[in-house]
Formats: C-alpha cells, structure tokens, sequence
C-alpha cells in the first residue's frame, strides 16, 4: 500500500485529460472514444479501490463494467453508420 | 496528501460539468453520450459510498440499456434540436 | 514485502503510465482516426497491466488466491471487447462521412467501394 | 457548509429541473428527468453512508457494528431498473406524438392541436 | 470444414462454460460446482447453435498448443505496440503518417477472422476498419507500404503462420 | 432569455432551500434506526450474508412483487402504445464480420455471467435485478450485431408470465404454511441451510425468489427493446 496514492494521482490526471476531449470534441465520434477509454480507465480505478477496501466482493462491479460497457458503445455506433 | 478525497473531488465535478453540458448540447446524440457520462461517474460514487449492490445496477441499466432505449428513440424521430428563442410555454399562459 | 507485492505494485505503476499514455494521445493527434490509434491500444494494455498486477498484489496482501482467478477473466473480457468497441466505433466514423486527416497518404478503402459502385 | 456528495447530487437534481423547465425539445426534457433521477439516487445512498465503515455483506471480516445503513440502498436497487422502465414508456409516448405532429417541439404540438 | 454434431457443438459449450464458472467463482465447493454444472447445461442448451461451428474438435492437441504459443508471441507484440504508440506520443513533432491500406488473409473461418481482427486492432499501429470478403482495410498510423502484397507482409503474415494451424 | 434567467434563479432558490434542508442530515454520521436491527439479526432470521438482499427479498419481499408489478405494466404499456398490425425490422445494413462473430462468442458468456449474479445474491452483490438487466443485455447485443434477429415471442411470453406466477406461488405457499404471504417456509418451518451460511444452498428461498426476479426482469426489458425495435411497414401494393 505503499504507492497508492501516486497510482490515483496518475488516474485523476487521465480522467482530467479524457473529460477535456469529451468537452471540446468537434464530432460526436470523438466524444464517444474519450468517454469509451473512460471506461476502460474507470475499471481498472474500481479494482484497485476493491484491492484498496480488501474484499473480493467489489471485483463483480468490475467485472460487469469490463462486459457490459462495449455494448453502449455499440448501440452507438451501430446508429451512426445507420445500421439499427 | 491524501488522494482519495482528491479523486472524489475530481470525479463529482467531472460529473456535474458532464451533466452540464448534457443538458446543453444541441446533437441529441452528444446528449445522451453525456447522460452515459453521468451514469459511469454515479457508478463510480455509489462504488465510494460502500454500496457495490447500487453500484452494480447502475453499471448494467446506465451503460448499456438506458443509451440504447435514447437511441431507439432518436431513430425514430430526429437528431438535431431545433433552437429557436422565444418566450416559454410557462410564460404565456 | 513479499515478492508477489513488488512485482503486482510495479505491473500496476506500468499500467497507469500506459494509461496517463493514451489519454495524453486522445488529446495530441490530429483526426478521431488517429486518437483511437493511441488511445484504444494503450488503455487495454493498461488495463491489463493494473488488473493482473491487482491481483498478484493481492496474494501478498490479502492471502488469498481467488483474487486472481477473477481478475483474469475481467482481463480477458476486456481483451475480447476492446478491440470490438473499437473496431465498431471507427467504422462508425468512416461511415458517417468524418474525413481522414489532411496528411494521409492513401485511402484504399474509398478506392473499393468506388470500385463496387462502378460494378453495380 | 454541506459535504461533497450533497452537492453533487443537489447539483444533478437542479441541473436536471433546469432543462424539464427551460428546454422545448421533448427528448432533451427526458435526458433532463433521467439525470434528475440519478441524482435523487445518489442523495438517498450518501444519506445512508456511515464513514470509515464497509458494505453491508457480513462476510470477510464485516461485522453489523461496521458496516453501512442495508435500507437506502435496497430502496434504490429498485428503483433504477423501475427507472428505466417508465423512461422506455415515456419514450414511446414521445414517438407516438412525433409520427402525429411531426414534432418534438413542444410549443409547436401546443399550438397544431389548438 | 463442415458442421460437427449437435451432441458434439453442446458438450463443446457446456465444457467451455464451466471453466469459466469454475474461474469466475474460485472455488470448489461441491454445492457451486453443482449448480454451475446445471447453468452449464441450461445455457448450453440455449446458445450452442450460435456459438460454435466446429465442436470437440477445438480441442485437438496440436491447436491447443499453437494457441498457447500465440500467447507470449501477441502479448510481446502488443508491448512493442504500446512503446511505438509512447513514442509517436511524446515526440514533439508527431512523426505520424496515416492511411487506409488494403490487406489480404488465408483464414476462412469467422473465428480465425475475428482474432486476427482484434489482434491487428491491438498491435504496431493499425486497426481493423472493415472485412469485407477476406479482404482486411486497415487505418495505419504509419504507411511504409501501399500496395497490397507489401502491407499483407507487414500486418497479417506474422499472426497467420498460428491462427492458421489453430482456426483452419 | 428572460425565461432562463427567471428558472435559474428559481432553481437557485430551491437549491439553496435544499441545501438547507440538508444541512440538517449530517454526512457521515451513524443514523441508522431500523437498519441496525435488520443488520443484528439478518443471518439468524434469513440465512443470508447479504443484507441488502435479505432486505429486498425477505423483509420487504411484498414491495418488491408490487416493483416487479410496475415494471410489468411499464412493459405491457410500451408494446400497447406502440401497437401497429404489422411490424417488422428496418435495419439497412448488417454489422461487420468482425461485430457478428464477436456477438455469437460473447452470448453464452453474458448469459452465464447473468445466471451468477443473480444465484449469487445472498452472497454477493447483485441479485435478480442487475442479473435480468445482464440478460436482457445479451439480446440487445444480438438486436444490434443482426439485421434480421427477432426473439421468439411465442417462447418468451409464456416465459414472462410464469415467472411472475411463480412468484406469487411461493407467497401463497408461505400462507398457507405459516401466518402470512410471502413466509419464509424454507428457512424457518422446514429449517435447511442451517449449517452451511455463508455456503451457495443456504439462506431459504431468497435464491428462488431471485432467480424468477431474475427471468422476470430480463424478459421483460427485452419486451421493450423488441418493441422499440420494430417498426410499422406500410403496404405498397
């Protein structure tokens, strides 16, 4: 537990850097990869918080995220290049 | 220094200022790309407030099923808001 | 300071650089084509990185083995979704008409479909 | 001086009855309600958060002196997918207005039904 | 290769499900592995006709040790990616030079076509943007090659000599 | 303009009213009334580890079945209003080789991911309702990968219906063993899981009631993306 802070900082930072490229993106398409690495990045905050709280339990949080988040993406997607 | 009220500063903010622009934005699209946004950083909160349970339901309604429902309903009307000042419905009565 | 702490503590510090690296690139490159160049891969490298160093962080830490049978299957759905997302979200891009950054040098996909459409 | 989380879901609640209010388009008022909705949920959980304890699954060492409030969180549990839900019915309403009026315009639907 | 048997296609699906029912609980309590033994067969019975052409056969020695070689081999690779992707990242000048160039594969199997996709998207600087009768278009970040005999030697010739042996 | 200035300074008001209000509600602090007794007792009158479940299934079990209600006239209530006599898909174009593929090898595994969640709810988070939403997921994956995918509806409404039926069977069952609907009749009359808390087979029938919830809400969200889905076709001829 020694370094966890430096790991959350390095995070906070990534978040910080995404949330300007969802806020200035000039498509939606762009928006839409900043808010996709979001996710990624917000799975991987959820398993150190579990390991941070040390209990297996919130590891199915993740695990949920890790397999249902693509989806979103998708449903977007599928609608921009008109497919639905 | 302690990062872990640094990182819930950050992600409260980050969630309003989503919502903000949510709410704001003129593409019905980016709007609901924004109301994802929100629903991940409540996810993340409701994960900091020690409630995996909440945490976990909002995770698979709001990442998936609720962007999806928004989408089926913007195929079947239209994309763009159309912008047009005047005086509101709650005005003129 | 057992060995499995070090060397889950510095997968995890390898995967949040990775991850520093590709929001970095979000913002840096040009043209959306570009940004999930450096962003889709780097994030899942990352991700990697920090969910499999979680888990042998975790023998050490906590003592318990059942940590890491789950944080490889999360990995492993994560290898199998990512690179979908992303092959869906560019496609998207191509074909709802966002145009390739001024400084490309070839386009062969809009060659082939100009080839289909002179065929029909 | 109100802690974080307050203002953040008070912020979500207002920002969300700021476009029920203001906002003429039909689906932009829903993604206003939707957001409204999260924010009421994160009141009620953080209402029910007690510091330096953990969630209320008595295993791994939680014990019933160190965990959190079980009820706010079982009322919201349901609450999101009964969200869902309505927002699905509210959204077929709109698609019915739409293929009448041709609208999303709410002053306008007002004034071709008149 | 044809259609295996139905019997063959569900024992293949109910085997694969519960490995990962064993990995995602992490345990051996008799009482989980019961009830993961009846959801195996549950959801087997639902969703083998999508989920797999081939069956058993999957589990042919020869392709389970190709596929255990494919994975240092595409974890080394990515790695590489993710130090080219820092490079061109943290160069000041960008070096970047971007195109759209036309591959093609020896894999007829959708399986074989699927990994090869997601291998291309995380690994040197491409990703998949459409397959369309075997031919892959890909978006490179740095074209050295336009032509479609050169960019097939660059992208898909390394991870075609294992996807081949193991999706044939 | 004006309109936006007076709503802000309306939602002003209310903020600050509630902001108010709230600081009433210290953050943080234990005030807990009746949690703490559900909390002392859980594992000796339900047999679950978590609480949060025996909440929602045991102690407040017949709030749940009106939940479960509303969301069935939610869902009767879309496919009533979009009611057309003859529906079909309108997709132009399917996905990529590359998004099929994927989808087919992803559905067993989202579907068996589903099944744990909710067979797990007395031991883990979750439980029926993210369960049902996982479920209801891998068929809106499906509706997305394929341009002509529909679900069987002559299978899934039978499906819908028994669960709820189900339900409500177990309440009786309840009555008529005990004193009142929805007694737990495994737990405490015929007394199994006793020994193994904290094991899968315990905790009386929360894994039961779950897994109809389960079916229940997954069939049920999949009612409304089918529905959202279809559109009406016209007849040229």
């Amino acid at each position: 537990m020694i370094g966890i802070n430096i790991y959350l900082l390095i995070i906070a930072i990534a978040t910080l850097l995404s949330m300007y490229r969802v806020f200035r993106g000039p498509t939606t398409v762009d928006r839409l990869v900043a808010v996709d690495i979001m996710t990624t990045i917000t799975t991987g905050l959820m398993v150190l918080f579990a390991l941070y709280y040390k209990r297996a339990i919130f590891l199915d949080v993740a695990l949920v995220y890790a397999i249902l988040a693509f989806l979103g993406v998708i449903a977007f997607a599928r609608y921009l290049e008109g497919g639905i | 220094m302690n990062c872990i009220v640094c990182i819930e500063y950050i992600i409260v903010a980050v969630m309003v200022l989503s919502a903000i622009f949510a709410v704001e934005w003129g593409d019905l699209l980016a709007a609901v790309v924004g109301m994802t946004a929100v629903s991940l950083f409540a996810s993340v909160l409701f994960f900091f407030l020690q409630a995996p349970d909440v945490a976990m339901t909002e995770a698979a309604i709001g990442a998936a099923m609720s962007a999806a429902v928004f989408i089926f309903a913007i195929k079947r009307t239209q994309r763009y808001e159309s912008e047009e000042e005047g005086a509101g419905w709650w005005l003129r009565w | 300071m057992s060995i499995t702490s070090t060397v889950g503590e510095f997968l995890v510090l390898f995967g949040t650089i990775f991850y520093f690296l590709s929001t970095l690139g979000l913002i840096r490159m040009p043209d959306v084509y570009n940004r999930m160049q450096t962003a889709t891969k780097s994030a899942t490298l990352g991700s990697l990185g920090v969910i499999v160093g979680v888990g042998i962080w975790a023998i050490g830490h906590v003592g318990s083995y059942s940590w890491v049978t789950k944080t490889i299957i999360i990995a492993v759905f994560l290898l199998l979704t990512n690179p979908i997302s992303a092959h869906a979200l560019i496609r998207a891009a191509y074909k709802s008409g966002i145009p390739l950054w001024e400084g490309s040098v070839v386009d062969k996909y809009k060659e082939a479909l100009e080839r289909e459409e002179g065929e029909q | 001086m109100i802690s974080l989380y307050y203002f953040g879901a008070i912020s979500l609640i207002l920002i969300g009855m700021y476009a029920v209010l203001v906002k003429r388009n039909l689906l932009k008022m829903l993604v206003g309600l939707s957001i409204m909705e999260t924010g009421v949920n994160l009141l009620l959980i953080s209402i029910g958060y007690v510091s330096n304890r953990t969630a209320p699954i008595l295993s791994e060492g939680a014990t019933p002196q160190n965990t959190v409030d079980p009820i706010p969180q079982a009322l919201v549990l349901t609450a999101i997918v009964i969200g869902v839900a309505t927002t699905a019915l509210a959204l077929t309403v709109v698609i019915n207005l739409y293929s009448k009026y041709k609208t999303l315009d709410v002053e306008e639907i007002r004034r071709l039904r008149g | 290769m044809g259609e295996a048997s139905k019997i063959s296609r569900y024992l293949y699906t109910v085997i694969v499900l519960f490995v990962i029912w064993i990995f995602l609980t992490s345990s051996l309590d008799i009482q989980e592995l019961e009830i993961g033994l009846v959801f195996s067969l549950v959801v087997g019975a639902l969703t083998y006709s999508v989920f797999t052409e081939s069956g058993l056969a999957n589990f042919h020695p020869k392709r389970i040790i190709y596929g255990i070689a494919y994975i240092p081999y595409f974890l080394w690779a990515m790695l590489m990616a993710n130090l080219d992707v820092a490079y061109r990242v943290l160069h000041p000048k960008r070096p970047i030079n971007p195109g759209i160039v036309e591959c093609e594969t020896v894999l007829t199997n959708d399986v074989g076509k699927l990994v090869l996709a997601n291998s291309i998207t995380l690994t040197p600087g491409t990703i998949t943007l459409d397959v369309r009768d075997g031919k892959y278009y890909i978006h490179w970040i740095d074209v050295k090659d336009a032509s479609i005999e050169g960019a097939s030697e660059n992208i898909t010739k390394p991870f075609e000599k294992f996807l081949k042996v193991i999706f044939p | 303009m004006v309109k936006r200035i007076l709503a802000i300074i309306m939602l002003l008001i209310v903020g600050f009213w509630m902001a108010n209000a709230l600081s009433g509600v210290p953050f943080g602090e234990d005030k807990m009334l009746v949690g703490k007794y559900y909390l002392e007792n859980v594992k000796e009158q339900t047999g679950a580890v978590n609480a949060v479940t025996a909440v929602v299934v045991n102690y407040r079990g017949f709030d749940t079945l009106g939940e479960v209600t509303v969301l069935f006239i939610a869902s009767t209530g879309v496919g009533a209003l979009l009611w057309r006599k003859k529906k079909e898909r309108t997709a132009k174009s399917e996905g990529s080789v590359v998004l099929r593929t994927g989808s087919k090898i992803l559905l067993p595994f989202i579907m068996l991911f589903g099944a744990y969640i909710f067979i797990h709810g007395h031991l883990t988070p979750g439980g029926g309702f993210p369960g049902g939403a996982t479920i209801a997921t891998a068929f809106l994956m499906l509706y997305l990968a394929f341009k002509d995918y529909e679900i069987e509806h002559k299978v899934f409404e039978p499906i819908e219906g028994l669960a709820g039926v189900g339900y409500v069977t177990v309440g009786l069952i309840g009555l008529a063993i005990g004193s009142y609907f929805l007694f737990d009749w495994i737990w405490q009359t015929w007394g199994w899981g006793h020994e193994n808390i904290g094991r899968l087979l315990s905790a009386g029938f929360i894994p039961i009631i779950y897994t109809l919830i389960g079916i229940k809400v997954g069939t049920e969200l999949t009612g409304i993306v089918d529905n959202m889905v279809r559109e009406e076709v016209k007849d040229n001829d």
